[in-house]
């Protein structure tokens, strides 16, 4: 069984390291890259959401602030995109503490709601602050990035996505087999006996939170070198929804999970373009569809969405003792 | 002395849960406290481990105050417990439960994890080895992958102790540990939490089983409407007239 | 496994070294009984539905039409529509789709400026036309020299605005609502500067967020500025919802609006609300020119409704994508861009276009009013 | 302009109140956000739209199939998705309610076109002029139908054994259940009233607005959930008092401040409310 999977795994990095090759269509190579750009974002929520049991509905916004970082650092002071590539997540990590420790005390679908209200309240400022984002307009002409000197061409941010996207599952991989992701889960499973193993709860709460956001920050610096334009609508509510509804979809709390549902979001809207329409009212139906059958999502790890509301119920009311 | 509470309260609303305890727990001795139902001695577990914070009095361990300490710090001063109500990680395999027990232990950063540096294999490696190790001495080795909530009634309350235990307390508090469990397993249970003493580990136990009680307990003391009326080795509970009046008139309501 | 994944991964890298400066999809010679497909990208679903659906429609027609009298160089059109539904990364997408086709030989659209410009880099490095019908953004023309707008910038639209409110309607103070996306500051900031310029005040300026559907309170703070008129930057919808509002709060004032307005939507949507109104447009459905009475006749026998501004650009794009590839002599993406670019005074039917160097289109204006629910041309008055 | 700022608020607050009212009835019983509120806002607006173009010009009629309309969609939702989710984790059901919004409004796009309608309006003709302000007799008539509805559900919910029965599912709903109330259709019911009033509230503005679109609820939406955070999202008379407070505070905001940064007051309210006052104004500490 293990050397099964070994193989298996080996083939799959085997046929997405060629997939350039062997599929040499700049189109298909595109839809490639959003997978692998929504991959990492639904991945990094997950840690939030499918781990550590909260629901953060405001994900968009870090996204967009490392991709706001990364472009006008680049636009304004023409510093190199591996500058300003990890200053995006530095950035998007530095608001998630601000925000995590402002909320994270709160139960959870408060917090939820927060940062719902926080994602909207910065596509507004973005939009606003015309003399720093430009506002409304947006930015245009973000330079490519390069590498010894090459510019990237399209393959080459088909690997540095690739390679990107591998880095951070392989970390959220052994993240999830260490005490830190141990320590997630517990506090998903049960706040109280957590807190009694020593888990220091709004520590490794914001921990969690930061991660995500530095994460989704970095994978936004990618995204603006990448698209080259930017402005606020790409990183509002909705994006923050899609990005939740890829999680939820995939299966919560699973390492699969999120970039099966990346992949599934991205790619099935493209192979339907034919129903024009229609199609995203398929698409909300087979979420309903998804959801109402599997609570979990496809792959999910069952606990985090099938605990029975009562188990919440007693958990809400030891908290308030506790505070 | 090694665990002391001076004159404790907790009250809730208007019902006073906890009224002026005072408790000395010996080190290296298996402490019970007993009393009827709904007496005070849960709320009394959850002001030692910071879950409840008591309104007056303080509560002292190996010298120090912890009394306002959160929950965590607690746990991290070295005392251990388990939960009346089983509250296990019902999504986590039977081996990461007793995993996510030896956090304290466990120095890894995250620059460890996510490099997988050799400091990271050799301290999953060592908490891998004190875990399964637990797991055999409470006989759930074989049982390792399964979800905890999978696990019979009576292993989850042994998969409980394992865990309080994979964090080395010095202090155990158990909180009616043989509640649900036949006569076999109240014997075995009987058996281990002796051998925990004998390893040095002191006991702090809530039980209702009291043929349990009085063949481990070096000090028992009896808790009703949260004011502790009586102390003293086995034999002296039993013949102490307060006690009795208190199971007995409890029983008549 | 991690030192094989380890491996992989540094093959990855070296890979992409390797590979950086690959770049495929080169267009081949297509077969000539086939037609020759243009893309249209346009919001067929999501808030902008209603301006794409006009777009794939007028778009249809010319196709319809170009066919019908024999297609281009004796080969026939056909169209590829791509719904971006509003959003930057599906307009992207789509021209990646588009040009990695070597069937396609150019694109019209998109919609809105930020779908073009997010699209734009692709269209660029790939060298295909992007020929946007609406696209009014400044950066957007001169982005690149694969990007087109036939709507006229407003920089050259507002200064003629300016002048049709101060000299032809003699207003003096002008309070101005905008919305805040691209366009709408970019209307509202070139009409102020113009406007000022002639001696007229600007009494007050306020916008309003996409999706807002309450504008009493922006109305009510302008309305305390005392203006003598109010200039709306804002699409036809909008701009009857501000009208009806207005009309509500019992502020009646003359409105001077960019050729956006001009649509039998704004019409029915404002009702008497809308009287009053002034603005300029270089097309016009009551024109007695009869290439637009054949349109427009047309356009409403084929879907039920009057054609609008977006509508007759788009009809536009097509005719002169299919002029610029009848001058080209051929379906090459380069040619096309030439004889694009050295398009002049092509007769369309939102005025003639001639493109700046930029690739911006220099368009002619003309003054309309709406007077009972009805656009009516304002010198003919 | 103080008192026309006045009344363009309390006018918009009475559309924000009854959607507020619809986020605060579910979330009484059932502690979820019901993320399709807006959609039903805009489906109940174009049942409106659909009665007063084919059937008869009267607002009534049109009030009653956006009820009857809403309702139904209330009952559907409840029925299809959080029916099956009741033992499940709220997050689930969240999801399930967007997947819901983006269906409704995606389907309205398919059936009715993208285009935007309009509504006629009814009583457009002004009642009087107050300190410079004016104020059009259609602005009485949606306060007045907002507050009678508010009434309406107050009596319902305080004077009935339907409402009893949410009061105390909305308190405890194990206890409810062991006190023999039948706490499946008091969910259903919370969801239906929740809908209805959200469908009311989607003639009522489309009629307000004169128009109607597939998109109309969206920013309605988020913006209601503010209000109803800010009164309180378990109680009623908090939503009531959230919606009109929002508008006001938003309205004199724009006049204040710029319209630009008004979507920013909603939000920063429910921000700081959630933060340091997370029960609302009038919510009870008990029942978060």
């Amino acid at each position: 069984m293990k050397k099964l999977q070994k193989v298996a795994i080996t083939l799959g990095i085997l046929i997405l390291v060629s997939f350039p090759y062997i599929v040499p269509n700049p189109y298909l190579v595109r839809v490639a890259i959003m997978c692998g750009i929504y991959m990492v974002l639904a991945s990094s929520l997950n840690i939030v959401i499918g781990f550590t049991g909260m629901f953060s509905l405001g994900h968009g916004a870090f996204y967009g602030i490392g991709a706001y970082t990364s472009a006008l650092l680049a636009l304004n002071l023409h510093w190199p995109f591996w500058v300003t590539f990890p200053l995006g997540g530095v950035m998007a990590a530095l608001f998630g503490v601000l925000i995590g420790v402002a909320t994270l005390r709160l139960r959870q679908i408060f917090l939820a709601f927060t940062t719902l209200g926080f994602g909207e309240i910065t596509r507004i400022l973005i939009l606003n602050w015309d003399s720093l984002t430009r506002g409304p307009m947006g930015l245009p002409g973000i330079p490519i990035p390069t590498f010894f000197g090459m510019r990237f061409s399209q393959v080459g941010y088909y690997y540095f996505i690739l390679l990107f996207t591998g880095l951070v599952v392989l970390f959220i991989y052994r993240l999830y087999h260490s005490r830190i992701g141990r320590a997630f889960i517990a506090i998903r499973e049960d706040e109280v006996a957590a807190s009694h193993m020593g888990i220091h709860l709004f520590g490794y709460k914001t921990l969690a939170f930061t991660l995500s956001c530095a994460i989704a920050g970095l994978v936004g610096a990618f995204y603006a070198h990448f698209a080259r334009f930017i402005s606020a609508d790409q990183f509002g509510g909705n994006e923050s929804f899609a990005i939740l509804t890829m999680v939820a979809l995939g299966g919560t709390g699973s390492i699969i999970g999120p970039l099966l549902g990346a992949a599934v979001l991205i790619i099935f809207p493209e192979m339907f373009r034919f129903l024009a329409q229609f199609r995203m009212v398929i698409y909300g139906a087979i979420l309903i569809f998804v959801i109402v059958v599997k609570p979990g999502g496809i792959v999910g790890v069952r606990g985090v969405f099938e605990k029975p509301v009562q188990a919440i119920r007693a958990k809400r009311s030891h908290q308030k003792g506790g505070h | 002395m090694f665990f002391q509470m001076r004159k404790v309260r907790k009250t809730f609303g208007g019902l006073v849960a906890v009224n002026d305890v005072d408790l000395d727990v010996q080190q290296g001795t298996i402490h019970a406290v007993i009393g009827p139902n709904g007496a005070g001695k849960t709320t009394l577990f959850n002001c030692i481990t910071g879950l409840r914070r008591a309104d007056a009095g303080e509560i002292l361990f190996e010298g120090e105050n912890i009394t306002d300490l959160p929950t965590h710090r607690i746990a991290a001063k070295g005392i251990g417990r388990t939960f009346q109500n089983i509250r296990l990680f019902p999504y986590l395999s039977v081996l990461d439960n007793v995993k996510v027990g030896t956090h304290l232990l466990n120095p890894t950063t995250l620059w460890d994890t996510a490099l997988k540096s050799s400091r990271f294999r050799k301290l999953e490696k060592e908490v891998e080895d004190l875990c399964m190790e637990l797991l055999h001495q409470t006989g759930l080795s074989e049982k390792k992958d399964q979800y905890a909530r999978n696990l019979p009634y009576g292993e989850q309350r042994k998969l409980e102790i394992a865990r309080a235990l994979a964090s080395k307390p010095k202090l155990l508090l158990l909180d009616e540990p043989a509640a649900g469990m036949n006569p076999a397993e109240t014997a075995e249970l009987d058996d281990f939490i002796r051998s925990l003493k004998a390893k040095g580990i002191t006991i702090l136990l809530i039980e209702h089983d009291m043929k349990l009680v009085m063949s481990i307990a070096d000090t028992i003391s009896v808790i009703d409407y949260g004011v502790k009326i009586a102390e003293g080795s086995a034999s002296e509970i039993q013949s102490n007239e307060r006690v009795i009046e208190a199971y007995l008139g409890k029983r008549r309501n | 496994m991690s030192k094989v994944l380890r491996a992989i991964l540094l093959l990855a890298v070296v890979l992409g070294v390797v590979s950086n400066g690959y770049a495929a999809g080169k267009q081949e010679k297509a077969k000539t009984d086939e037609p020759v497909y243009i893309a249209l990208t346009a919001p067929i679903t999501g808030d902008y539905a209603e301006y794409g659906n006009n777009f794939k429609r007028s778009v249809e027609m010319a196709i319809d039409k170009i066919n019908a009298s024999g297609g281009v160089l004796g080969r026939k059109l056909a169209v590829l529509v791509g719904d971006s539904k509003g959003d930057p990364k599906e307009s992207a997408t789509l021209a990646q789709k588009w040009t990695s086709d070597p069937k396609i030989v150019a694109q019209i659209g998109d919609f809105t400026s930020t779908c073009c410009l997010a699209a734009q880099p692709i269209y660029d490095q790939a060298g295909m036309v992007q020929l946007s019908p609406t696209a009014s953004h400044t950066k957007f023309a001169q982005g690149s020299k694969w990007s087109f707008s036939i709507v006229g910038t407003q920089a050259g639209e507002q200064p003629f605005i300016a002048d049709y409110a101060y000299n032809k309607l003699g207003f003096r103070k002008i309070a101005v609502i905008h919305i805040n996306n691209d366009w709408g500051v970019d209307t509202a900031r070139y009409f102020t500067d113009n406007f000022k310029k002639l001696g007229g005040t600007i009494t007050a300026i306020e916008n309003y967020f996409d999706g807002e559907k309450d504008f009493t309170a922006i109305l009510t703070k302008l309305r305390a500025s005392n203006p003598d008129a109010l200039f709306m930057a804002a699409m036809y919808n909008d701009g009857a919802s501000i009208s009806n509002q207005r009309a509500k709060l019992g502020w009646n004032l003359p409105v001077v609006g960019p050729s956006s307005l001009y649509s039998e939507q704004l019409l029915k949507l404002g009702g008497d609300s809308v009287n009053n109104l002034y603005t300029v447009v270089s097309f016009f459905a009551d024109d007695p020119k009869p290439e637009i009475r054949a349109y427009v006749t047309e356009f409403e026998k084929r879907y039920g409704l009057k054609p609008n501004f977006h509508a007759a650009l788009a009809y536009d794009a097509m005719m002169l994508l299919a002029d610029a590839m009848k001058r080209a002599g051929s379906f090459d993406r380069d040619k096309i861009r030439e004889a694009l670019q050295a398009t002049k005074d092509f007769p369309g039917l939102a005025g003639s276009i001639t493109f700046t160097e930029k690739g911006d289109a220099i368009k002619q204006y003309t003054r309309v009013m709406v007077k009972n629910n009805k656009f009516e041309l304002f010198d003919k008055r | 302009m103080i008192v026309q700022q006045l009344i363009n608020g309390i006018t918009q607050g009475s559309i924000f109140a009854l959607l507020a009212i619809s986020f605060a009835v579910i979330y009484g019983v059932l502690r979820l956000v019901n993320f399709a509120t807006g959609a039903t806002y805009m489906m109940g607006a174009f049942a409106g739209w659909l009665t007063v173009r084919y059937i008869s010009q009267n607002i009534f009629l049109a009030m009653l199939a956006g009820l009857c309309t809403g309702w139904s969609i209330g009952f559907l939702i409840e029925k299809v998705a959080i029916k099956s989710l009741r033992g499940v984790a709220r997050i689930a059901s969240l999801i399930c309610t967007i997947g819901f919004s983006i269906f409704m409004i995606e389907i309205a796009t398919v059936i009715f076109g993208a285009e935007t309608k309009a509504m006629p309006s009814f009583f457009n003709e002004k009642a009087f002029t107050l300190g410079g302000a004016t104020v059009v007799w259609y602005q009485l008539f949606l306060i007045g139908t907002a507050v009678t509805i508010l009434l309406l559900l107050q009596i319902l919910i305080f004077k009935t054994k339907a409402g009893l029965a949410i009061r105390t599912v909305s308190l405890d709903f194990k206890t409810a259940g062991l006190m023999g109330i039948n706490v499946d259709r008091t969910i259903s019911l919370a969801f239906s009233l929740g809908g209805a009033t959200a469908g009311i509230a989607g003639v009522l503005g489309s009629v307000y607005y004169n128009i109607v679109n597939p998109t109309m609820g969206n920013l309605q939406g988020l913006k209601s959930f503010s209000a109803a955070v800010f009164g309180g999202l378990t109680s009623i008379p908090g939503a009531i008092l959230g919606g009109y407070l929002l508008a006001i505070v938003e309205n004199f905001g724009v006049q204040i401040v710029s319209g630009g940064y008004r979507d920013i007051i909603g939000f920063v309210i429910l921000v700081g409310f959630l933060l340091f006052r997370p029960r609302g104004l009038l919510g009870k500490k008990t029942s978060l």
